[in-house]
């Protein structure tokens, strides 16, 4: 049985403390997009300033639980500064860390909706991200953890007109 | 402010042996179980309705000239009249079966809605009701044109009925929940409906929060629909209830078609049948009417107003209970006044969110749910983006209560450091 | 013809001891079910699945923060995944609970219809239809001003294919059956997909009556929408299924709304889900589906193939042994070679009326429907106004066809005199 | 439990071989009427010709079992010449005969979903149609009685406008 230290990791619970990269940025220029958690009313907002391929900045706004503020936050600091490439690799070994997830109570593997995700890219560091590993034994718990990947995605799409 | 009558209390401790589910344990400790707005446990007497109907009874209804398909349609036309005589309906051909609350409240809004509804009619809500008195309106907006207007949430949760006449001059429809999901709180159902009159409007009401929690008389409240769903009243899901007067009924077309609901096919065209099967199109949910007319039986068995009447001392037990402990800490939103309310408690705990309070009760086997509650737009009026809700029925107790307040107390602690 | 491939024959007298009801006595004499096609008998561990759920794990889905909740959600949505797998879907996005087939294709004709059809455009059903994939369709006539065409029935009970050419002109949709709920008549789904397709027109097969006895594979098909119903395939009632491709569910609009199908809700309007939830509104029939999944179990461990193999072999034996005792008299409607149908049989004895049949039929225990079965255009083409309707499925065996054959017998002597 | 000769008497069986009025009127002047059982498609047509508040003819069309068909000839024989309100007393009664019906399972009583039947006027004599009455106990096939009767009541209310 999962106790509360697998989801409520130290550097959770600071990232949701001390949330970084806090606050908006003028849009235009900046991507502005909005995710959704159906399920618990969790917004969040991120503004994206992306330049040559490249996060140059990125900001959260929004309101949710520890999970999905942390989660945004720690996104926010692994992707700033990054390609898109390889926002878009970090994002996929995050995705399929979370998929990891218990089996249902009828033995068969619980879908959580998200779209089939492909294997993780073998050579990314999760770093931080790793803390919200344990997420996964809280099934309900991992749309707050993926919420502003998805909606980080969902920006980049936008913007290159894939959406 | 109304005194409930002397009845005489329930006995909770007799009534949780009839509950399974409360016999288990949960993370090593009893399932405390405060999620009955969301949906309600099972009586043995429902779960077992369920199993022998399978198991003896099963056939297609309407249609067999055979021993058990008769059985079946007994059963379900049975159901009917036990939920037509539990709601005080004048007859069965009132009670149409649907899928829940929210099938109910689509057929009220598309095919009464789509057949009446002209572009600029004003549809009046309040800012309190759930998605499934929303939703199906956003709809008809898009496509009739139809106005949208809101009854204001007030302090303490109550309807703000200030501007009323106001807000219903020309309205063609006024639709409230009875009781709100989130606040608990009683609305003035039988000044709506009347005021809904006055204006020429028909007046629908959403008993989904009502019904499973006060003696319901649909005749008594004068409204032309009111919906309601069976697995938050202690019946199965899969089956919710649309309660509307015969004149309105006719006077509403088909909505789901197909086999049942017809008297007649041809290539060219149909003629629908009589009430209430013009409106139960294809198999109905047989098995759960069966458990549904259980689940009215139950609840009659403990007389509903010893149902309400022990949820209005609960409640007041509870509010009494997490105030002293936690002052101001603690924000329960919704009425004051436990006459005014149902046994649902949405609350705040200082700047914890719901959904890491709710994952700490958890822990401690307490299960409240922390969300928007399908009523995002109250919400925002409310100006939070969730909360947490603990939500009392037949089966709870003061133990249940002191065991939130614990868990509360066990989150404080958790997310203080 | 096809020749069905060598699978160990199902063992019928041990499947009959899963199903409690055909314990049963009737009229002092055993439970002969022949009327599988209007509604299947439940196996235990359906029966028991659901009770289970009830007893153990009922919650809401998708919403609680709590263990009894997350195993709730994980019920539903692995039921989800059983059956995505069960009908070959490509993920489980695929597939939207409904409450029964009728809602299913209601769903299609009115929240993907209403969006893409116009007035003049021509939707091409066949003369085998049930009312549930014919009256949605009528309902467009009458508010949009499509153009019905009908694919005919020809001699034995198979569609008539020689016009389809100049039938599927322009056609937007083709919605056919893919077995026949009064002839047992399997249509060649394939060819109408590809028809459809080429014709321009989307394909929607009401796989009803063949998902429970036939192995599926939506994908070889290459439909775009299927639909079928729990009840029929030893899952409870209250639960349908609607499949489609995410192409075009994406391409349909929400149908029922409420909660659980919103991503966001204001006063301004609505923002839907993703699928598949983007279809289903409200509380789902959990329990229900809880149970449906246990069915696909069942009919998995069963194996399909054997399944279709045993409904063959046992058409074969009654369209063979009542020939034989009754000659000219009985006259048996549909395809005459068991391979191209499914264990469906109509009938007429003489000029005893259908309804007199059966009621004899009761007195020998033996459950045989008589009506129109939901498809009374097919019943026009057919000249008759009902028929007699035995149908087979997995606990029938050639003792039930002997009961059925005797029981004939008895009528034709008490209608003689 | 009831056995088949509850309800198959042999005068009904008589009705049925021999179906007393069969045919069509000429309409107009005759109200023509149909009726369906939705449950099993039986169908009947009545055409009624009604002069002076009074059914001076009668003819029955229409296709269906046994019960309907010799519930449809003997109501025939027996409304013929009848004055309107002679005609709706008898129906009365005939209802009320046909709503007297056994206990559903689960103990209460079983609608048919007929209208309201008010209680029997005490003073009309059903004659042969009582011969019926066995019906009551199979519930499913009460329908089939009583769908002559409804198709005829709704041709006078279409003919006094009603319905
Ligand atoms: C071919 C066919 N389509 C649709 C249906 C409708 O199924 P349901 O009544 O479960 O909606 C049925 C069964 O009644 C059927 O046989
Ligand atoms: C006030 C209210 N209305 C409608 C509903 C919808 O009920 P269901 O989900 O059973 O359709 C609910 C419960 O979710 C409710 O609380």
């Amino acid at each position: 049985m999962p106790g509360l230290e697998d989801l409520y990791r130290e550097i959770i619970l600071d990232h949701y403390r001390n949330p970084r990269n806090r606050g908006e940025l003028p849009s235009p220029p900046a991507v502005r997009v909005e995710g959704f958690n159906p399920l618990c009313g969790d917004e969040i907002v991120l503004y994206l300033d992306i330049e040559d391929d490249r996060v140059k900045d990125i900001r959260v706004g929004g309101q949710g639980c520890s999970i999905s503020q942390s989660s945004a936050s720690m996104m926010s600091t692994a992707v700033k500064g990054r390609t898109i490439d390889e926002v878009r690799a970090l994002s996929r070994a995050f995705k399929a860390m979370m998929s990891i997830h218990e089996q249902s109570l009828d033995g068969g593997e619980e879908g959580d909706g998200e779209e089939a995700v492909e294997g993780p890219p073998p050579d990314v560091k999760l770093g931080d991200l790793e803390a919200l590993r344990g997420v996964v034994k809280f099934p309900v718990r991992i749309k707050c953890a993926t919420l502003s990947w998805n909606t980080l995605l969902q920006g980049l799409d936008e913007r290159t007109g894939e959406g | 402010m109304t005194t409930t009558p002397a009845v005489d209390p329930l006995d909770v401790a007799r009534i949780r042996k009839d509950f399974p589910i409360l016999d288990r344990q949960v993370h090593g400790r009893r399932l405390v179980y405060l999620d009955s707005a969301n949906t309600s446990q099972k009586p043995r007497s429902v779960i077992e309705a369920v199993q022998t109907y399978y198991e003896r009874s099963n056939a297609n209804v309407h249609r067999g000239t055979y021993l058990i398909a008769e059985e079946a349609t007994a059963a379900l036309e049975g159901a009917r009249a036990k939920v037509a005589r539990f709601i005080g309906a004048r007859s069965e051909r009132e009670v149409v079966f649907t899928k829940n609350a929210t099938e109910a409240l689509n057929l009220v809004a598309k095919a009464w809605g789509r057949a009446h509804l002209r572009p600029g009619d004003p549809v009046v809500l309040t800012e309190l009701e759930h998605h499934a008195n929303i939703v199906p309106w956003h709809q008809l907006v898009e496509e009739i044109g139809i106005e949208l207007r809101w009854i204001p949430v007030g302090a303490d949760g109550r309807l703000d009925l200030t501007d009323l006449d106001r807000l219903l001059d020309g309205a063609r429809v006024v639709s409230f929940a009875a009781m709100s999901n989130v606040l608990g709180t009683l609305t003035p159902v039988e000044r709506l409906v009347a005021a809904a009159h006055d204006a020429g409007a028909i007046a629908v009401v959403d008993a989904s929060q009502y019904v499973p929690h006060v003696a319901t008389d649909v005749g008594a409240w004068g409204a032309d629909f009111v919906a309601f769903t069976g697995h938050k009243m202690c019946g199965p899901t899969g089956i919710g209830v649309l309660w509307g007067t015969e004149a309105i009924l006719d006077a509403t077309p088909p909505f789901l078609t197909g086999g049942e609901m017809i008297l007649n096919v041809t290539k060219e065209g149909f003629t629908p049948n009589e009430l209430p099967w013009k409106f139960e199109a294809g198999t109905p949910p047989i098995a759960e009417a069966v458990g549904l007319g259980a689940a009215v039986d139950y609840l009659e068995g403990l007389g509903m107003e010893a149902v309400r009447a022990h949820e209005v001392s609960l409640t007041a037990y509870a509010l009494r209970t997490l105030t002293e402990r936690f002052g101001d800490d603690l924000v329960i939103h919704g009425p004051s006044e436990p006459s005014e309310r149902g046994g649902v408690l949405s609350f705040a705990y200082r700047d914890v969110h719901p959904h890491d309070l709710t994952q700490v009760f958890d822990q401690h086997g307490v299960c409240v749910r922390a969300g928007h509650h399908c009523a995002k737009p109250l919400m925002r009026e409310l100006g939070v983006a969730a909360t947490a809700r603990a939500s009392l029925y037949v089966y709870n107790d003061e133990s249940d209560v002191d065991a939130l307040s614990d868990a509360i107390a066990a989150a404080a602690e958790f997310f203080s450091t």
